[in-house]
């Protein structure tokens, strides 16, 4: 009988450790050689800025200025190290949590959150910035990634194509399917799985008994199970993933083993399900921290990296706020636009019908909407 | 009689049924521990346990078809899809397993599930959040499709469908979660018929229909045009599939004007059905075409922009006024 | 012109569509060397290569949410879904992806594809191979709807389906997948717009609208009402989303009533909608009340009892025979 | 980087080889030391039976007194070694193709076919058999087996869910979510696929490029690759599935490697995707004929053997087709009943209305339907 293995706890690819050590890892190393002081400390500062950008999020969605918030804190190397081992023309197909990789690409913070202000279901151009806008329905994102990386291999380009997901996601049909499509044209896609031990209350046990990077195995899709707060382990495993999908070895699954440390969403009350210790436990795998120690082992001032890093944090910040503020909201008669393409006889009545609505509030020199009675 | 919430109502519901009935378990996505996103089933893993209350995978197919199988097993799950948008993964199983079964054997497999699903906007969502799904699920034969409009009959409702032998999808106007109301929780599951309109207000000139969460709206609506000399009579949907023709066409039988109002969009929306139903039965009562009020053929708007998708007070009354051919806002078109 | 199947029409025009434009694909379960159950991809493969008719493994959502990545990619996919009832796993690919990607990105990402779904009954087949699922989608907003009816418009419609940078479902009646017609080859996809309905006889006693296989039905049944001195016009309505309701309209107009026939259950089926949205154009031209001649809300039948299902030429003329108020069924119901 | 297996040749766990010889098997041997050469005649009766079942079926079709068959041809041992295992309060949930197990379950062979002939959905009472109906949405029916092994833990019985689905099944989202499921729960389940390498056209190298009894593990749940055409080592397989289902350890996944030796229904032309050599190396495995030679090595007379088959064959098949053919058709009005158990106000109008237009024909006095006019 063929046995699953069942959790375990070794098995973690690790290149620096929770106290700032540097662990050698004979298959990642080699991908890494090149990541020098200079390259760290810009990991560092991508990584205080998405917390930073993160923070702003919440304390919008407080004080009232954002409808909601999915958080990332604790996810900052897994993004920022996927995120850093991309090309900017390899597609990206994010869930809704991944405003480091947005951030990555040059999305500008407010456009990550005006989403969540609810005056638009996308902040950015997908094609201006090789990356789709968020997933809400789980899993799904899945699927198009493995299309996208098919398209690639029928076109003959090089890029690859790369997912988003949560271990909660790996339950959903579609994210199977995913594997199944993936695996059976080797396509060039990756599989990043940001384990955060969470599907809102649900803990990742509910989901499977053993890793989910064993998963893939079995359909016959590699996987590299890494720690997911070390931001080296995500940028190296990134990048041999994505090595093999360029080099026609089609899909890598890499499960990243992090730590959801806020609420789902900000709607969300973590008290209700989960314990306390878990939280400080993992505070300390904290992965900025953790990059700090090893930049300070690596002889560099911590103060003096924390200041550089706040300074671009402070920026990113101060516009976005403004920014968010300032938005416009969005006109009545947008709810009708780019439904379809092309005209569409049945909505462009509505449409009319609607405008002819609307006029009459105006007529009655009403200066709010529905007044006019 | 207790003043509750909508949604302690719910779960005062659950309660009831689940202790009537050992063969009662509920199935969904984070209802345990959390009690689910809406707190409906707070309380109860509690009280009956893991085995009653049971957190499932992040995967609704998987969570209706192994319901499916619970069925065949005897028992009589209660599914919690988290928000309307979340319903689609599982229609395959809904379309064609839960609708069917009970057909293709001939009526020896009965699916006595309750799928609750709470649905609809104006509660600042993101997308797939606010949906109104419930056109999909009337149009197929087999399923009974019902929504509660207030607490007693969210208390009552729920418990008469989950004591149902048919499969029932169960719409929850999430938008009246908070509201109050009064509710006869020693009454059990007494009440009128699941299948049954409620008139809820009475009126001469026009008939309105609504369900779920644009009951209040209608009902506001029809105190406004009071002051307009308008008598609106105002009826409770209440059963989707079947709807209550007998109810409805007695009312516009008296009143020869109707309206039907609801969030999903207009094509296909159940204000098609009714109208075309309506007019079937009432056609030489009919004093102008059945109107409708509803959600427009696109995909729910961005949360700064619902409230021009979704039918409220205004919506309505200029509707009304298009049934009792008065002055409204497609007067300019006439002619 | 030439005399081809309805089958090879839709082969003629996947040809014609893949030769113009390199960025069409085709994708589905036994497409490729087999040419797909119907035989509708016949020679496709050995043609145009396996990148560009692909087979795939058998799972809905991931045919349809893999093409959807290749939109996203600059594809052009054409999913063939086997069978009507197999349309279900992928559902939420197609209301949650597929329909609202558009109106989600603001118009940045279009979704080019063409969803092929044989379907319809009549050919004796067994569960979920015979169902009429239209309704569903022309229901949700986002996506276009079409139907033809013979040859001309399968390899017509077919082309502009796929040239249509919006999302199109295409239904083709299975059951008229043998049956031959003129097919104008060279003539590429000129034709009516891929929007518009078509008289496809004159009348002016009443005006019968049917879509898919039931046209044929409805022109035989024109025929022989001709014999009992009813002049039926009959309109193929081909866009079921939107419906051409100008050129309905202006019938009903003309002959003062509307018969709608379709295959799909009564409720929520696009008879409805027509009757809801005729009533509302047309009130006070009408002299009886839309009627629908359609399915049962039934789920659908095993064979052997399939035409109790299906309307059929008579069914339709007790149809006319009621909107005309001559003697019928249900007279004895009348008073 | 964990590693998938590919699809190797090594792994297929048999007892008896394609030349008959009993071949010895550490795991599997302690669950058929009571299989004596009664026992195992008995097996070879009942894969006889079935195989001529599938015959009739055929033939009937051909002669058309079926609408549609799905022949079985090829997939007797792996269907009667599963069939024999089970005890009669396992409850099963089948595809469309297990007439073999229908037949174990005591189901009248014409109640079988009569779906086939378009005389009704079922042919039987799910619990009269503990056996569900076919199920012709692919996969659909491990989320039921799944969820009724879930019952069957939470109400404390003792008896395990069986489902049975194809090779092309594994794609599909819900057999990946019924193992989610399975395996989160530790669902008293066996999965038994039968890999018989086809569905319809697609070869099974399609579905997954790696052994589909790779796929379980990864999901944790333990596997067994089996010779689908020893009728001994299914048997086994299965048993030692059930006994893990009803000693509490969970699910098991059983990979019957078989093949589908004819068209994929009556409707389907093989010869357009599949090449004749296949059907001849697979051929030289048959079920039937194997257990046969085995049989004959251990002294029974082969043509004394299949006399006594024949005879249990010949009742079955002359029953069968009287049955068949004397079947009643249904009536008009059956089409309304079932749809709901209790009434129903649209329904039941409609059924009023159909059964006034019905009376028109018998009013009018034809004798043949839709003649009034
Ligand atoms: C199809 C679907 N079902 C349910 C939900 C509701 N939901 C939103 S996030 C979430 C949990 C997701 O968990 P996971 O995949 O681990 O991602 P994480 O939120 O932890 O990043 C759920 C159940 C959804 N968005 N889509
Ligand atoms: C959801 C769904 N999609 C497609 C089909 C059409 N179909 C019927 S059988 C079949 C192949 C099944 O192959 P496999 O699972 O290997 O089983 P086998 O027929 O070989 O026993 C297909 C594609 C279906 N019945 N259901
Ligand atoms: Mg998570
Ligand atoms: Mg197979």
């Amino acid at each position: 009988m063929s046995q699953p293995a069942g959790h375990r706890d070794e098995g973690l690819i690790q290149l620096i450790d929770p106290s700032g050590r540097r662990t050698p890892n004979e298959e990642l190393d080699p991908w890494v050689t090149d990541v020098d002081v200079d390259a760290l400390r810009g990991l560092h500062t991508d990584m205080v800025a998405i917390r930073r950008i993160d923070q702003e999020g919440t304390a919008l969605q407080r004080q009232g200025e954002l409808a909601l918030w999915p958080p990332l804190l604790g996810q900052e190397a897994a993004q920022i190290g996927a995120g850093r081992a991309l090309e900017d023309d390899d597609f990206i197909f994010p869930s809704y949590r991944e405003t480091g990789l947005a951030y990555c690409r040059g999305v500008d913070a407010e456009d990550t959150l005006r989403v969540w202000r609810g005056n638009a279901y996308s902040g950015w151009d997908p094609f201006g910035k090789n990356m789709a806008t968020p997933q809400i329905i789980i899993g799904a994102q899945t699927l198009h990634a493995a299309g996208y990386a098919m398209g690639i291999k029928y076109d003959g380009g090089s890029q690859a194509a790369i997912t988003f997901f949560g271990d909660g996601a790996t339950s959903q049909g579609d994210v199977n399917e995913a594997m199944v499509f993936a695996a059976s044209y080797q396509a060039p896609v990756v599989f990043f799985c940001q384990n955060n031990h969470w599907a809102i209350s649900e803990p990742v046990e509910l989901q499977s008994n053993t890793h989910i990077a064993d998963r893939p195995v079995g359909f016959g899709i590699p996987s590299l199970r890494v720690d997911g707060n070390d931001v080296l382990a995500c940028l190296a495993a990134t990048r041999i993933a994505l090595d093999r999908a360029r080099t026609g070895n089609g899909p890598t699954f890499i499960e990243a083993v992090t730590y959801r440390m806020g609420p789902h969403t900000t709607a969300d009350d973590p008290t209700r399900y989960r314990d306390a210790n878990e939280l400080d436990l993992w505070a300390a795998k904290d992965p900025i921290e953790r990059l700090e120690k090893h930049l300070a082992g690596l002889g560099l001032d911590t103060a003096e990296l924390q200041a550089g890093a706040a300074v671009v944090a402070d920026a990113v910040a101060e516009k976005l706020r403004k920014a968010i503020i300032g938005l416009q909201d969005p006109q009545p008669m947008d709810v009708f636009e780019n439904v379809y393409s092309q005209p569409h006889a049945t909505l462009d009545r509505q449409r009319e019908h609607y405008a002819l609505y609307q006029q009459q509030f105006a007529d009655a020199g009403s200066a709010t909407e529905g007044g006019a009675r | 009689m207790s003043a509750l919430t909508f949604g302690k109502a719910l779960n005062a519901g659950l309660r009831h049924s689940m202790e009537a009935d050992s063969k009662v378990v509920l199935m969904g996505e984070d209802i345990g521990k959390l009690g689910g996103v809406f707190r409906i089933t707070d309380g109860l893993q509690k009280d009956f346990g893991q085995h009653r209350v049971i957190d499932t995978p992040l995967a609704e197919s998987g969570i209706v078809g192994t319901a499916v199988g619970m069925a065949y097993r005897g028992f009589r799950p209660v599914v919690e899809i988290q928000f309307d948008g979340f319903v689609y993964p599982a229609f395959d199983q809904i379309v064609s397993q839960v609708a069917k079964l009970h057909y293709r054997t001939h009526g020896q497999v009965s699916m006595p599930l309750t799928i609750r699903i709470p649905f609809g906007g104006g509660i600042g969502s993101p997308e797939h959040h606010s949906e109104s799904p419930e056109a999909y699920f009337a149009h197929t034969a087999g399923l009974r499709v019902v929504s509660p409009s207030n607490p007693q009959d969210a208390y009552v409702m729920l418990q008469q469908a989950i004591a149902c032998n048919d499969p029932v999808v169960f719409f929850e106007p999430k938008r009246r979660y908070h509201e109050r109301g009064e509710v006869d929780l020693d009454g059990g599951m007494a009440g009128p018929d699941l299948g049954s309109a409620v008139i809820r207000r009475r009126g001469t000139d026009v008939t309105l229909v609504a369900y779920g969460a644009l009951v209040k709206t209608a009902l506001d609506a029809a105190t406004a045009a009071e002051d307009d000399g308008i008598s609106i009579e105002v009826i409770d949907l209440r059963s989707l599939s079947p709807v209550d023709y007998a109810t409805v066409e007695a009312s516009v039988k008296r009143t020869g004007r109707l309206v039907v109002t609801h969030e999903a969009a207009q094509t296909l929306g159940l204000g098609a059905e009714i109208a075309a139903s309506i007019t079937e039965r009432c056609f030489y009562h009919l004093e102008h075409a059945p109107v409708r009020v509803t959600g427009f053929d696109i995909p729910y708007p961005y949360s700064k922009l619902e409230m021009h998708h979704l039918p409220d007070l205004d919506r309505i009354l200029d509707g009304v006024d298009r049934a009792m051919d008065r002055p409204n806002s497609l007067s300019s078109l006439e002619g």
